[in-house]
């Protein structure tokens, strides 16, 4: 995408719903879609017919592996009632949620629509958790990546570790991180993990007494964090709490063009910019702590809603993995190559920082049920900017963006949000 | 042009044979691992077979206790752990792979920058025969 | 879509090309599609460079089942050296293909690019026929419809049924389309299958008689058509020949920019109509012998293109099974419903008939590597609109069409295209 | 609005207790097997499980020689082919599901339009147990 390309239309969001994110054993990736469709229908502020729909686009990573069902977006258009209109599944590993995001955008730029659904869903927990580490690596280059044993967590630790080289980045900055989401993730009811790190201390001591086990001690946050044994290592120098975990969930927006958004919500949120790249598996990249894919979608969604990093109020960006909370910050540019780190340290990506990342926990709290984690990003920043972010609402925040990564940084794709009332 | 065919099932042939191969562009002579049928530099369709050194040095690594199925079965857990690690190539490529010896269980000694050599990794039997690239510290 | 929309810009075909489809058991998907990428860039006419193409679209069912490896399209892209640009995978089912082709015609008609490289890409013929069958089932609805047993030849011979039972359709019906298709097909050196059923005889005869066994002797390729032994029903009416192959196979198309096409080629093939539908489960349907989706996809299509079906001058049709064969080519409003049968035993879709149908032999003899199929379908109609058919060429023909299914119909996607020269 | 989830879990957990159940739309009063959570004909998300009597014509059928692997396990080769088809119930809605006491060697012989009533047909143990609907010829 060349410089100065616009959209040949404005797009809306008029609507924004999602699952409950967690581990739901009688719950398929339809049901999680019902459910998040019809919280969707209840944020539309002047309510819609779903007559106006005209497409439905689905993120959804793998119900092949995980569910033996593929095909799947024209069943979930059925649950919700979209017959006979078309329904397109997009597939981008972790990537797939804001990827479609982006289709569906495109398809209304197109003119082809003016109302468009999009939906991610996926059912991840009732597979064994060893074969849901199989499934995950089938993501990376099965043939040349991760062949030789590397997990994803092995493929992020590896990034890791090259930071901590280059940049002198200490473990603690990457605990920091799981602290911050997991407070800002107890505030939110819709995540998977609905407790601060501290609340969680606490309980496991309570639980420790009532059984009448030896009970833990921990001096603060940082130290529960370096207990090899309330947070093991997965991937040195990756823990257990630099992990998001393994989810159910689904996420439902609903877009419209730009000149009929206000049939819909007299406050829609604007998508001001979209951007997305590709890279080489991991292996074949000459710098391991940046990636390529997200700052080539960065600047292409910076060039499209001409606005700078420093004009963004609030972003969801992809913590998959601690650290990748940590090059997100840095390749999007709220802070300088290396710097991450110590704006972790200093609490500026805190809900009252200078610049306020994964207000909703993350995936690290919230939840990761892959394909709908981009989309339950997009379901944050709409709730933040119209301030209905309820408990965990950032103050006077107008612009917002989203960043959502697949595999290693394999896909990139970021967008832009504006209010305009 | 060549009419030779540049996919993994030659490169893994090739590895069987204890022959380590990358591909090298006819037109700008970069070298690729995983072996490109394309040149991404240059664009050209031109490209040879070309066997590398195996040489090389770590550019980063991990030490895994969780791992997938064939490793578990290969005798890695929480209290066996292994190191996988990215590698330099002497002739530039960097590729994935196992480091061997080097201490798992203690990741902080590992160190980047330690020169490396090749060894083949074989696990499992018949079809289900799994070959990956590992690297030995070099002494 | 409503009625008369149009697409923002116009988008041309500049360039085309396949893999052999087939039975390959070193290449996978990605060298399947290498190899179709570099027979595109053959096609283009005044050639092209790599990096005028913005954007990578990737069809391709289920390379999850197939060979363990997801997020398929930034791995294709990047073995043809489109990193860093944005590649997306698109899954739905057998209609992936020409599904494909409409994100990457909506992408360049919303403005967000002007050159896009369009593949497909599938390798199934590594797994044992079984569990080939079982794949095949995931795109059917696991809940509700193949769960009892059904499988894909199942679901079609039951549509195949309800026509015998409604409009006293005969297996000889279907059979010639079999014949006619190995006879076109017989002409298409990429095909999986190179021989007519006469030639094919002739080799069985053959080959018994040097091995010393019983020659079997058929009066004609219909009675052959009809013997058990060389034709045997894999679901009832439906019979190994009515059936197209498991294959492996890739193709891959060079979109651009009506107003920059030239640039590329003095003979762009100019895609003048889209449309896409999707349907419920084959139970849920009141009438099986018709398929809405493709019926919705078809109108849309007409529609923008402003053109009827009596102005097709040559189509490709989604023939996973000889009965789709006759439901495509009423849908398609070609032949009214009921007369499919007809127009077929009076060879009116026979390369040299009124409506020639399939002149590539279709997915019946050129083979249905799943997520190529559809791309396979634009190639051939590339080369029949330019002249380039070779000795399968259909004479005077400037508007084509293209019919791609998913499932049962679960997804049925239309394009339309145009020679102007 | 009810509570209820309107799931092929519980669906299944209906089955099991011989139970068969669609849903209906308290607005529209449609009635739909697969159990709709939301109607397609209203839009309303007002939706009750109700029983259905089990009771439908033949709508089209098949009889198949080659089996997914369940089916094979549970004996149907290209000598022992089952028939499946499409069932229209009492109720309205049309399901798949096997055909049982026809003749599947002679599918000639099948009629569409014969009288059905469902019978619960299961296979396997424990986890790998599978329950599918299966339809009896009425005499
Ligand atoms: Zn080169
Ligand atoms: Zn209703």
């Amino acid at each position: 995408m060349s410089k100065g390309k616009k959209l040949g239309r404005e797009v809306a969001i008029v609507g924004s719903g999602m699952s409950k994110f967690g581990v739901f054993p009688e719950m398929t990736t339809r049901d999680l879609f019902v459910e998040a469709y019809k919280d969707m229908t209840h944020s539309v502020d002047k309510g819609f017919d779903p007559e106006d729909i005209e497409a439905t686009y689905i993120s959804n990573f793998s119900s092949d592996i995980f569910e033996g069902q593929c095909h799947t977006a024209p069943i979930m258009a059925d649950w919700v009632g979209q017959i006979p209109k078309p329904a397109t599944r997009i597939e981008n590993a972790c990537a797939s949620g804001g990827i479609t995001l982006r289709q569906g955008l495109i398809a209304i730029a197109s003119g082809v629509c003016d109302v468009v659904l999009v939906g991610g869903t996926e059912k991840m927990t009732n597979l064994p958790t060893e074969n849901v580490t199989d499934a995950l690596a089938a993501a990376g280059d099965t043939l040349y990546e991760v062949n030789c044993g590397l997990t994803f967590p092995g493929l992020y630790a590896t990034m890791a570790t090259a930071h901590m080289h280059k940049y002198g980045t200490k473990p603690e900055s990457l605990m920091r991180v799981g602290i911050k989401n997991h407070e800002n993730g107890a505030l939110n009811p819709k995540g998977q993990f609905n407790v601060s790190i501290a609340a969680l201390m606490k309980s496991k001591q309570e639980k420790a007494l009532n059984k009448g086990t030896p009970v833990p001690e921990w001096e603060d946050e940082l130290a529960f964090m370096k207990d090899n044994a309330a947070n093991p290592v997965i991937a040195w120098p990756l823990r257990l709490f630099d992990c998001s975990p393994v989810s159910d969930g689904a996420g439902c927006i609903l877009l419209a063009a730009g000149e009929i958004a206000r049939n819909f919500t007299d406050n829609p949120i604007y998508i001001i910019g979209t951007g997305q790249g590709s890279d080489h598996a991991l292996p074949e990249r000459k710098d391991l702590t940046s990636l390529t894919a997200v700052k080539v979608a960065a600047k292409q969604a910076y060039e499209m809603a001409d606005v700078t990093p420093d004009e963004i109020d609030i972003a969801e960006v992809h913590d998959c993995f601690t650290i990748a909370e940590i090059l997100a910050i840095e390749d999007l540019g709220f802070f300088p190559a290396g710097k991450g780190p110590k704006a972790i340290d200093e609490g500026l990506t805190r809900r009252d920082g200078s610049k306020p990342v994964n207000a909703s926990g993350g995936l690290k709290s919230k939840g990761h049920p892959i394909g709908a984690s981009g989309i339950g990003q997009v379901v944050e920043i709409w709730n933040q900017l119209r301030g209905e972010a309820g408990p965990r609402q950032v103050q006077n925040v107008r612009v917002g963006l989203t960043h959502n990564v697949g595999t290693t940084g394999g896909s990139g794709v970021v967008h832009i949000y504006e209010r305009r009332n | 042009m060549s009419k030779e065919s540049f996919t993994s099932a030659e490169f893994y042939k090739y590895l069987k044979n204890e022959k380590f191969m990358g591909t090298c562009c006819n037109e700008c002579q970069e070298v690729y691992l995983p072996p490109r049928p394309i040149c991404i530099k240059c664009s050209s369709f031109d490209m040879s077979w070309t066997e590398l050194s195996g040489k090389g040095k770590l550019v980063s690594f991990t030490s895994i206790t969780v791992g997938p199925s064939f490793m578990s079965e290969a005798g890695f857990d929480r209290k066996n752990p292994y190191c996988v690690g990215i590698v330099a190539l002497k002739e530039g490529p960097q590729v994935s792979g196992q480091i061997l010896g080097v201490n798992s269980k203690e990741p902080e000694t590992i160190k980047i920058g330690i020169p490396l050599s090749l060894k083949i990794m074989e696990h499992g039997q018949g079809n289900n025969k799994k070959t990956w690239l590992g690297f030995n510290k070099e002494e």
